[in-house]
């Protein structure tokens, strides 16, 4: 087994696991932590696929600021014990049912293969991958269709640092 | 022009991620923890975005992947309050308890 | 600095190098705790006037020892009704971001001497990644999961204020700390640490401290103060304000659980002075050129006691915040003037940057660079 | 006919003439208020009312202009197109497929002489107006609205394109409307205004019909176009978008105009408006009702006159029309008791006058009907008004006489209106009046019978005027005892007047048999003698000669008539109550009767019929029906909203599953 095979397992059988007790832990707070491990995991996996600048951000934004504020809202809450929250009967079967339908249809049609048999990428543009430089000036290019999005990106972050003040203040 | 790994392994284990997602999603009742399993569903596309950027060549699965995350930011940042202020007025946020919208 | 290459077999000094620095660094980190005990406390005494240690040893030397086989021995408490994975787990993760970001700091760059006139630069560095200073961020965010998870363990409310207070405490701070942190990053092109400190090569003139006057110093004071506050450092001590929740989050620890939330503060404050030095103060580079001879590892381990007195000296001479004075303090004072620092800065950046003059930004590249960073290969 | 347009020098400034009216309404309508307010009142009132007089007059100086510029022509080459826009070459406003219609004015000389004939006696009429209005509450809204009269005026008049005359058309309808009911306190006046509205609408019917009936056949809706392809410049050669053009289509689009003009002129049987819109203020009566707005018929007859001289059936129900409108109205106006009323149907005799000169192909002499009657029926009506005003507002000429040495500025100008429209030699309304009547003796087959219909309508006119000056000015006293003493105008007032006298003087003598200035101006605008043949079968002489006899015979008569009554009175009532004509004719013919019995109650009926059979059963059904079926999906998919999140989003996933699966499937089939 080459070397970056085994890395892979490596990442992903935890990945996976951790996806599951985050849906499994009856604590919420467990579910944040294994959730923020699952984060971790990817950002070493997006490390694996030589995109270090994401990778970073995927640390930064994710497991550094939004997971601390699910778990500030879930200490907030005081939801720590072990509440009885889950769907009972019917409703989980009918929840499991649908992911395991989903995932039928993903393995049954095979189709995370389809269209993947030309590999455009070169050792050339492998290297610039995803260094902050490489992907910034891909962001920032007039050529390349990234700038609008980013901007309204701005905006959407804008609309929902005002949206929640409005939301959770008491009194505004 | 071949991948120590294949970039098929990754969409596999991001559609078994996608999945694991949807299935906290349609069973669990406390809103915080179907945000969390909306959240490995982002990550889950995230994988897939940039794997298939790996696989083409093309950066912009990576910024895709930018994009989201910050997208996410602000959906978790407007959920939580959502969240906070439905603790406020209902004492507990167990979504089948937040049926209001019920005729 | 040129220095003769030594060969150990198959293993020269190029390809030791990173090992070597990885283990002066985790060293520093973790002899940090017994030096920086006595050396706050003999600072506290001379600045409060008192005497300080003097009991144990040669001036106190000695008592750090004392200390730490005091914790040894202590009496392991685990209280009733705690989620004891999570407690048990809440110092290690308080102590692994320092640790792992230890790696990331360089330490000094030297030229070996092949033979045959030929030389080769080595940086001593354990991993120099291209999007290093992200790193670094990233892990000083991950740090406050340790002292959430210690203060929500422990079933007890003034664990969990202290808890609620440090994360609030952190993603306020947090964003005034990037924004310092991204000036730096302007001012140098580069998110390497290697090139960030690279960049500043020259003397005290070239440092980012005194870079786009006055923002650079701006932008430091701006650091400095958030790294103060992540920290949790008087005199934003607030997780654990004595006076106010008994120790917050750390209130239920003892023995050698104690004395590792212990420890990773002031992990967290050596790699704070290491980032600060390697940001805005130069790194190794000497005050003057004309100091060259000084090896460059020594002016850095100069420059980061410097800042830890700095913080020692902070602790002693201001009070601590009240809570919403630290809320607002950091919401409507810091990131405000962090802001408008950046923004100001930038133009003059921009303005600066004369294209006939050579700029420092690198050209969008034609052809793609061999990566940094050990990750390609994969 | 067919010059080319030709570039006018003063063109970049002719969007001035109905601009700067526009630019007096907006700065009125949005800040007079405020401007009587903070200059308090007094003060605030004369900047406003000098401000809208101030537009017009300057609009009329630009006129002024326009016509010396126009003077400078040829008289075959004074046709122009100027932007109505400032600053703009051509403002397009409609862009449909070919039809392309642009803010553009057309100035020739009938769009220039009515520019004069607006602004000047308009100009008058406002500087009237600051004095006649000086009391009222409204005092910046009536301004307002006046400047945006002569606005919509102007644009109907200056407009290049038909759509573009009837948004001036429509202008001014609405003008009228709001000025009719200005005291909309009152319950009448608000409903004087919606009959002047509605009654229109039934011509502009007429009128919109004509104007598509234009597109279609000619392809576009300007007059005349730089390539010889408007609407006019096909008519005068005989051609359509495709083909000659037929007698047959002339007849319906000219008919149709001809019902649209009989609307805005108040010809029968749609005169039946303007008597009751002397609910307004008088110098609105005198402005829109008298000198401006009801001649828009005669002058959109006169701008399609290529079209009408077409369709000679058309001419002659023009000329009937207009002969029994003038007859039916000097009848009735010799029964009222209402001053204004005396001179609203005296303004619906004389429109009818006008229409008899379009009918007979005389549509010069009409526009010089229009022109005089302007000056003399703005004087008479401004008159009325100082009357009235002198009177503390009373109208009822029973309660007035002897007026004649409390305003004796007001009494000589009066005198000389009333000559002018009776027809005495020289003033303007004989040469007018008898220019009509003489183009009417040319008339085919029955040209000596219009013509002595048309005389005996004169002398009904001579009188009916003299029974007016009789009641007011010459006879005993007749004031109520507690009325206000009778007092002279201000001088705001009586210099209109005084002006208006003068160019009833002297304002026929452009139009003279023997020196007829006023139709070779006209000229180029009106179809050639190729088209259309007009004669006067009456010599000229013959013709002023019988027509001063009948004037003066008509002003002695009743003269004498009422000398022997004192009491102004001439029938006993016994005989005003039980003869059959004179009842007949002061109730005005029972036209407002027949109207409303067919109209108001017969289409009450219908509305009613159709709202219980058709609306109730019909449609509402249809509607309830629906909502009967929509609530009972609704009923059955209620059961869908149970207000539980986790079930959205379970039916969101298994919608997304399923258009997955469509997907996928479909996608490893291929």
């Amino acid at each position: 087994m080459r070397p970056g095979v085994l890395i892979f397992w490596l990442l992903a059988v935890p990945m996976v696991a951790c996806a599951l007790l985050v849906i499994t832990s009856r604590n919420p707070l467990r579910s944040a932590l294994f959730l923020v491990a699952h984060m971790l995991l990817l950002a070493g996996m997006f490390l694996s696929l030589s995109a270090q600048y994401v990778a970073a951000v995927q640390v930064v934004v994710y497991a550094g600021a939004i997971m601390v504020l699910f778990v500030f809202v879930i200490m907030l809450l005081n939801l720590g014990g072990a509440q009885k929250m889950d769907a009972a009967g019917l409703g989980w079967a009918l929840g499991i049912a649908m992911s395991l339908g989903l995932a039928a249809l993903f393995v049954g049609t095979g189709v995370w293969k389809s269209g993947l048999h030309a590999g455009k990428a070169t050792a050339k543009t492998l290297a610039q991958g995803g260094t902050a430089q490489a992907v910034g000036f891909a962001l920032f290019d007039p050529e390349l269709p990234w700038l609008f999005p980013f901007e309204v990106a701005s905006i959407v972050l804008l609309m929902a640092a005002v949206g929640a003040i409005v939301l959770a203040k008491r009194k505004l | 022009m071949s991948f120590a790994v294949p970039t098929e392994h990754y969409l596999l284990l991001s559609a078994v991620l996608f999945c694991i997602g949807v299935a906290g999603v349609a069973t669990k009742r406390n809103p915080i923890v179907v945000f969390m399993c909306i959240e490995i569903m982002l990550n889950a596309a995230n994988l897939g975005f940039v794997a298939l950027g790996r696989h083409f060549g093309d950066v912009g699965g990576q910024i895709y992947t930018m994009l989201i995350i910050a997208v996410a930011a602000g959906e978790v940042a407007i959920g939580l309050a959502i969240i906070v202020s439905l603790f406020r007025t209902r004492e507990t946020i167990d979504l089948d308890e937040a049926d209001l919208l019920k005729l | 600095m040129t220095i003769p290459n030594i060969s150990f077999g198959p293993f020269d000094l190029v390809a030791v190098a990173p090992y070597v620095a990885l283990g002066l660094m985790l060293a520093t980190v973790l002899l940090a705790v017994p030096v920086l005990t006595w050396f706050e406390r003999v600072t506290l005494g001379l600045i409060h006037d008192r005497l300080g240690p003097n009991r144990v040893g040669p001036r106190g030397l000695l008592q750090p020892i004392a200390d730490g086989i005091k914790l040894f021995f202590k009496e392991d408490i685990l209280p009733s009704n705690v989620d004891r994975r999570i407690f048990y787990l809440a110092p290690a993760i308080s102590m692994m971001p320092p640790l792992v970001a230890a790696a990331l700091i360089p330490l000094g760059d030297f030229r070996v001497d092949m033979g045959g006139g030929q030389t080769r630069p080595l940086t001593l560095v354990a991993a120099d990644i291209n999007v290093g200073i992200l790193w670094v961020l990233g892990l000083a965010s991950l740090q406050v999961y340790g002292l959430i998870l210690g203060g929500w363990s422990s079933n007890n409310k003034y664990s969990l204020l202290g808890a609620l207070r440090s994360s609030a405490q952190a993603i306020s701070y947090e964003l005034a700390l990037s924004l310092g942190v991204l000036m730096a990053v302007l001012m140098s092109h580069s998110m390497s640490l290697v090139q960030i400190v690279q960049s500043q090569t020259g003397g005290i003139m070239h440092w980012n401290i005194l870079g786009l006057f006055p923002f650079g110093l701006v932008a430091a004071g701006v650091y400095a103060i958030a790294a103060v506050a992540e920290t949790n450092r008087a005199p934003f001590d607030l997780p654990e304000a004595e006076s106010e929740l008994v120790a917050g989050y750390q209130t239920e620890y003892s023995s050698m659980k104690f004395a590792i939330f212990f420890m990773s503060e002031y992990a967290a404050v050596v790699i704070g002075s290491c980032v600060a030095v390697v940001l805005w103060l130069g790194g190794w580079d000497p005050i003057h050129p004309v100091l060259g001879f000084i090896p460059g590892p020594l002016w850095f381990a100069g420059k980061v006691l410097l800042l830890i007195f700095a913080f020692v000296w902070v602790r002693s001479t201001l009070p601590r915040f009240r809570y919403d004075q630290l809320m607002r303090f950091g919401w409507m004072r810091l990131l405000p003037v962090a802001l408008v620092a950046l923004m100001l800065a930038a133009a003059m950046s921009a303005y600066r940057t004369d294209p006939s003059a050579g700029s420092r930004i690198p050209p969008k590249p034609e052809k793609p660079k061999p990566l940094m960073g050990g990750t390609q290969s994969l | 006919m067919n010059a080319p347009l030709q570039d006018l020098a003063i063109a970049p400034i002719v969007w001035a003439i109905p601009g700067l009216p526009l630019i007096g309404f907006v700065l009125i309508m949005f800040w007079g208020g405020g401007l009587v307010r903070t200059l308090g009142d007094a003060r605030g009132r004369r900047v406003v009312g000098t401000l809208a007089t101030a537009v017009v007059l300057l609009s009329f100086v630009i006129s002024v202009f326009v016509l010396l510029e126009l003077l400078r022509l040829e008289p075959e080459q004074r046709r122009a197109v100027a932007s109505l826009v400032p600053l703009m070459d051509r403002m397009p406003w409609i862009e449909v497929g070919p039809v392309s219609v642009q803010f553009l004015a057309l100035v020739d000389p009938l769009s220039v002489l009515m520019c004069l004939i607006v602004t000047g006696v308009g100009g008058l009429i406002h500087l009237y107006a600051t004095g006649y209005m000086s009391h009222d509450r409204d005092y910046p809204r009536f301004f307002a609205y006046f400047n945006l009269f002569i606005f919509a005026m102007l644009v109907l008049c200056l407009g290049e394109s038909l759509l573009l005359m009837f948004v001036g058309w429509e202008g001014v309808g609405l003008c009228s409307y709001l000025l009719i009911s200005f005291w909309f306190d009152d319950e009448e006046n608000a409903k004087a205004g919606n009959k002047a509205f509605i009654v229109n609408r039934v011509g502009d019917v007429g009128f919109m019909l004509g104007i598509l009936a234009s597109l279609a056949v000619f392809g576009t809706l300007s007059f005349h176009t730089a390539d010889g392809r408007g609407i006019l410049d096909l008519a005068a050669r005989g051609e359509t978008l495709s083909g000659p053009l037929t007698v047959a289509t002339a007849s319906l689009i000219s008919a149709l105009l001809f019902l649209g003009a009989c609307g805005k002129s108040a010809q029968f049987p749609l005169h039946i408006w303007l008597p009751d819109a002397m609910a307004g203020p008088t110098p609105v009566s005198a402005l829109i009702h008298a000198a401006t707005m009801v001649t828009a018929g005669v002058v959109m007859v006169t701008r399609m006159s290529v079209l009408f001289a077409q369709a000679p059936v058309v001419l002659l129900v023009v000329a009937a029309v207009g002969l029994f409108t003038a007859l039916f109205a000097a009848t009735i106006a010799l029964t009222q008791t209402d001053i204004k009323k005396v001179l609203a149907y005296s303004t619906v005799s004389q429109l009818g006058f006008m229409f008899l000169g379009c009918g007979a192909g005389a549509f010069g002499a009409a526009m010089f009907h229009v022109t005089t009657h302007a000056f003399f029926k703005a004087l008479l009506f401004l008159g009325a008004g100082s009357v009235i005003h002198g009177l503390s507002g009373e109208q009822d000429m029973r309660r007035m006489g002897g007026l004649g040495r409390y305003m004796k500025v007001t009494y000589w100008t009066m005198l000389i209106g009333w000559a002018a429209i009776s027809g005495f030699p020289g003033l303007a309304g004989y040469w007018s009046k008898d220019a009509i009547l003489a183009f009417a003796s040319g008339i085919p087959s029955i040209g000596m019978f219009m013509y002595a219909v048309g005389a005996f309508t004169a002398f009904v006119t001579g009188f009916y005027m003299t029974r007016l000056m009789a009641k007011t000015f010459w006879s005993a006293p007749r004031l109520p005892e507690d009325a206000h003493h009778p007092h002279e105008s201000p001088p705001s007032m009586l210099l209109p007047l005084i002006i208006l006298a003068a160019l009833s003087v002297v304002g026929g003598l452009i139009g003279t048999p023997w020196g007829n200035a006023f139709e070779r101006f006209l000229e180029p605008v009106l179809p050639g003698a190729d088209m259309l043949h007009v004669h006067e079968a009456i010599p000229h002489g013959v013709g002023l000669a019988l027509g001063a006899l009948i004037a003066i015979a008509a002003m002695a008569a009743g003269a004498a008539a009422y000398r022997r009554a004192p009491s102004a009175e001439l029938l006993p009532a016994t005989v005003k109550a039980t003869q059959p004509i004179y009842r007949a004719a002061a109730n005005l013919w029972y036209a407002d009767a027949a109207a409303n019995a067919v109209f108001v109650q017969g289409g009450g009926r219908f509305a009613g019929f159709v709202a219980r059979w058709i609306d109730k059963g019909f449609v509402d059904g249809l509607v309830n029906a629906v909502g009967v079926v929509t609530a009972f999906l609704a009923e059955i998919a209620r059961g869908g909203q149970s207000g539980y999140v986790r079930f959205y989003a379970k039916t969101m996933i298994a919608g997304a599953l399923i258009v997955l699966a469509y997907a996928l499937i479909q996608a490893g089939m291929r």
